[in-house]
């Protein structure tokens, strides 16, 4: 889904970009609330890593075309949705620079899509999904996929709405809306399963890095090891 | 200007629960040089993690020169101890060799003609002089074990810890870093496994073992406590002549 | 450590001291971010104008001794586009015209020229100025130019990380062929999952220490 | 059945075009055991991996009983041939000790109880019969390096390889070491920059300099000409007792 230059016109860039600047402003501050602590550093650092070597995998989706991870459930469960918003937005912009990828005009789109509405709607079903979830090291994993299964097609459709807006060329709403959506169904259940593979292997080696467990049910923060008790206090 | 180390009641766990340090106790005084010993696992280098606030006790404390280290000191108490870490590769991060000899000194604000001769100094001690330019990734394991003394050489710190620093050097580089140790005015503490190293280099040793320190006093004299060395499982190696163990005890 | 590809390359930089190479990372990222909103804002019915950027990015290139091959390797990354582009003047509504029988939209020809031109001028702009700028002199030029430092040091870690998992990918795999292991059956893609997870962990662990190890010499980035 | 080793003219350079290996020869019979000496970037790692074609000759040739090492062989060659690192993170990969000690074993075709019980006799040797189920990550350099040496104990290979297999090794583990090495009868080669512990394990032993061997004898005699390892960067440590070489010297 990364819209190159020149697929948008210039206004839609422009006003994606001013709206993903004014995200990125807004998660800055809080990013430094979520990540307390010298020992974040390399676990956010990783993260944009990991999402950008997933986003190099493409998985098979069917007629011969393939789709790939965009993360931002999987970066918000990981580090915490704002500073899961900065991950991926460095993933994009690193993606556009070096290796053209998504344009560089495009990049508010970009952002936009990508990063605010998968990390927003992602992490928003997260919560609502571990809320209800026992306190269960799966409950995680799962509650993590469902974020992630939503929120590519949602993705998918502020794509289609966009295009119609601001597209290069006069094409039928309709039908681009429900060939966008439908076809990220399907890819959204790729991203749900690599997500929730993801989570599951670091809750199982280190559940002490992962942002999201703090919100499982029963089970309290201060039953998690040490070094997330040691940043808590600083 | 060498600094003291003081550790009290200090405990540790990994984040995984295992208890590695189980309440240590030690006294350095400032420009002191002392050795810690103990077998694989013993501890030694998760509390060597604790003097630089690497790792941070979980109960009990470190003072670097009477300053305790928490959260607010930290980047203080780091100017002060430079740490040299058992695997060089943790050492090593920047494209060259010089970069990353250059790189504590200039963070704490060496620049011009000052850094460089800080950094051809540190490299010509441990042997490295022409290979400045190198990538660390293409060095032999030894130099890259040069290379991470060298970053540590090049700081001017008042504590150096050294954790192993003789494994993988040649047997000439090690006897020039006892050399350019022993010409160091800081306090030294040294982890190794290398007995007569740390005889030739420390007058003082401790052993740790069960997350204590079991035993503290001259080298001579705990190497010549062969009891006590065997129930901490050390020993001392093939070939090494006892007399002058004997000789430095009596 | 018998990792031997040069890791830079995995960012398209090629060593080398072409002016472009010496030319300060800063001026050839403001330059680059210039020229893509240029060409982007030029009606797309300005014919001429797209060719003297054509021309001018061909100069470029050659100037910075990217290699022809290089540039249409990495063009393989508009495949995407190129098919959607394709399917605009067959999809897209409005007046239409006849090409050698199909009837296709005309806007939609137009929005497919637009989109191919666009993206191709600006990613072969892109090429000259990663081919010919360290890519970690690349993060600091996004400081310099004012990207917050929360975002640069995220991008440094990460540069960094690619190249930690490259090279600990490629010793792994040398120990598990140096104990006889073979990539082929079930039982393997097991094997390289697991080898793959735990990479990342070490990966991790090895990135965790290795920052530690700047803290520990006065680094205060990225906190 | 031990195998035995020729390499003959073998010159290596890495892609950046530092020459390293110019024309290296040596013959190790059949069940011998053979120290390779070296200053720091000696080019010993090099030498040694291209036994197990890690790497592979730029000129020249490696045979292992008498089969050259080619792409068609390199699979049969790793069967019979297996390394230790220099540095133990190069050797672990799986998530459990005890998984990394059977990966070898069960890619040859080992399993069920045969499996388990080479797995515990490595781990045991070694003295880590109590860590399999720990991540490599978790363990202390030296435990680390223990669990490296055990995933080749676990093979039963016909040439073992070590590089600097004592480094980080407490002063037990080296002995044990030493010992568990002298039961097997495998060809054993040793890279180690401990002279003692090279006099103790190898009757005979190689100096590598410049690319090339440049001494190859009884390790007793190239110990005791101190001339010759001066020249070569190579001291006996302080502390050994120089009649034990003189006396096997004589
Ligand atoms: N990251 C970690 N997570 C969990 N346990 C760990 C970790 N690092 C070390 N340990 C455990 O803590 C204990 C002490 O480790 P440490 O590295 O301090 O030993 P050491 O005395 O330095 O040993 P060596 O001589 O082998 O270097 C060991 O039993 C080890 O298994
Ligand atoms: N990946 C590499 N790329 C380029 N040069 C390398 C690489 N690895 C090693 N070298 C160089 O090759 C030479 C020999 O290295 P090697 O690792 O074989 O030395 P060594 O004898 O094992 O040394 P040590 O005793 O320090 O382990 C060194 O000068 C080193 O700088
Ligand atoms: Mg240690
Ligand atoms: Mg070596």
């Amino acid at each position: 889904m990364h819209v190159p230059d020149g697929f948008l016109n210039l206004p839609t860039s422009v006003v994606t970009g001013v709206l993903a600047a004014g995200a990125i402003g807004v998660a800055l501050p809080v990013a430094r609330r979520e990540s307390l602590g010298e020992r974040k550093a390399p676990m956010v650092g990783m993260v944009a890593t990991l999402i950008f070597a997933t986003q190099m995998l493409n998985f098979p989706v069917g007629l011969g075309t393939s789709g790939h991870l965009i993360g931002g459930a999987l970066a918000a469960v990981l580090v915490g949705p704002a500073t899961g918003l900065l991950c991926i937005s460095v993933v994009l912009i690193v993606q556009a620079v070096f290796f053209a990828d998504g344009g560089l005009t495009a990049l508010g789109t970009n952002i936009l899509l990508m990063g605010v509405i998968t990390v927003v709607v992602g992490w928003g079903l997260f919560r609502l999904v571990i809320a209800v979830l026992p306190a269960r090291k799966w409950s995680v994993p799962v509650a993590t996929g469902v974020g992630g299964l939503i929120s590519v097609p949602v993705a998918a459709a502020a794509f289609s709405v966009l295009f119609a807006i601001g597209g290069q060329a006069p094409v039928p709403f309709e039908a681009l809306f429900l060939a966008m959506t439908g076809w990220h169904v399907l890819i959204g259940i790729g991203e749900a399963v690599i997500s929730a593979l993801i989570v599951a292997a670091v809750m199982a080696t280190r559940p002490d890095l992962v942002y999201g467990a703090r919100f499982r049910r029963t089970r309290r923060p201060e039953s998690e090891p040490a070094s997330v008790a040691e940043e808590a206090s600083a | 200007m060498p600094a003291g180390i003081s550790i009290q009641g200090l405990r540790y766990a990994y984040p995984d629960g295992t208890p590695v340090l189980d309440g240590v106790d030690l006294e350095v005084a400032p420009g002191e040089r002392v050795a810690v010993l103990g077998r694989n696992g013993a501890g030694k280098t998760t509390l060597m993690l604790h003097l630089n606030g690497v790792l941070m006790a979980s109960a009990g404390s470190v003072r670097i020169d009477g300053t305790e280290i928490s959260r607010a000191t930290v980047r203080d108490i780091r100017r002060r101890v430079g740490l040299v870490f058992q695997d060089p590769d943790d050492q090593l991060f920047m494209p060259t060799v010089a970069e990353d000899v250059a790189f504590g000194p200039s963070n704490f604000g060496s620049t011009g003609e000052e850094l460089e001769a800080r950094v051809s100094a540190a490299l010509t001690a441990v042997g490295l002089e022409d290979r400045g330019a190198s990538s660390p990734q293409r060095l032999s394991l030894g130099q890259r074990r040069r290379a991470a003394i060298a970053t540590i050489l090049s700081m001017d710190v008042d504590v150096v810890v050294l954790d192993e620093p003789t494994s993988n050097l040649d047997p000439t580089a090690r006897r020039e870093l006892s050399g350019t140790l022993a010409g160091l005015d800081s306090t030294i503490v040294v982890v190794t496994h290398d007995l007569p190293y740390a005889l030739e280099l420390c007058p003082r040793s401790v052993i740790l073992d069960g997350g204590r320190v079991v035993a503290d006093g001259a080298t001579r004299d705990l190497l010549a406590d062969a009891e006590l060395m065997r129930r901490h499982g050390l020993e001392l190696p093939w070939g090494f002549d006892p007399s002058i163990v004997d000789e430095l005890h009596s | 450590m018998t990792a031997v590809a040069d890791p830079s390359n995995r960012w398209g930089y090629h060593p080398g001291s072409t002016p472009l190479h010496r030319l300060s990372p800063r001026t050839k990222l403001v330059a680059l971010l210039l020229f893509a909103v240029i060409v982007v804002a030029t009606p797309r019915e300005w014919i001429p104008f797209y060719a003297a950027y054509a021309v001018f990015a061909v100069i470029v290139l050659a100037v910075a001794r990217v290699r022809a091959g290089d540039v249409l390797r990495r063009l393989t990354i508009e495949i995407p586009f190129l098919i959607f582009a394709l399917l605009l003047p067959i999809v897209a509504t409005g007046p239409r015209v006849d090409v050698l029988g199909f009837s296709l939209s005309v806007s939609g020809l137009w929005g497919a020229w637009a989109i191919l031109a666009k993206a191709t001028l600006t990613l072969a702009m892109s090429i000259a100025l990663v081919a010919t700028t360290e890519p970690g002199r690349v993060v600091l030029a996004f400081g310099q130019i004012g990207l917050p430092r929360a975002l640069t040091s995220i991008m440094t870690f990460m540069v960094r990380y690619l190249d930690l998992i490259v090279a600990e990918s490629h010793r792994m795999r040398i120990a598990r062929e140096s104990r006889g292991f073979d990539a082929h059956g079930v039982r393997s893609w097991g094997i390289l999952a697991r080898a793959v997870a735990s990479s990342f962990g070490r990966a991790h662990a090895r990135g965790e220490r290795v920052h530690l190890a700047m803290v520990s010499r006065g680094y205060d980035g990225g906190s």
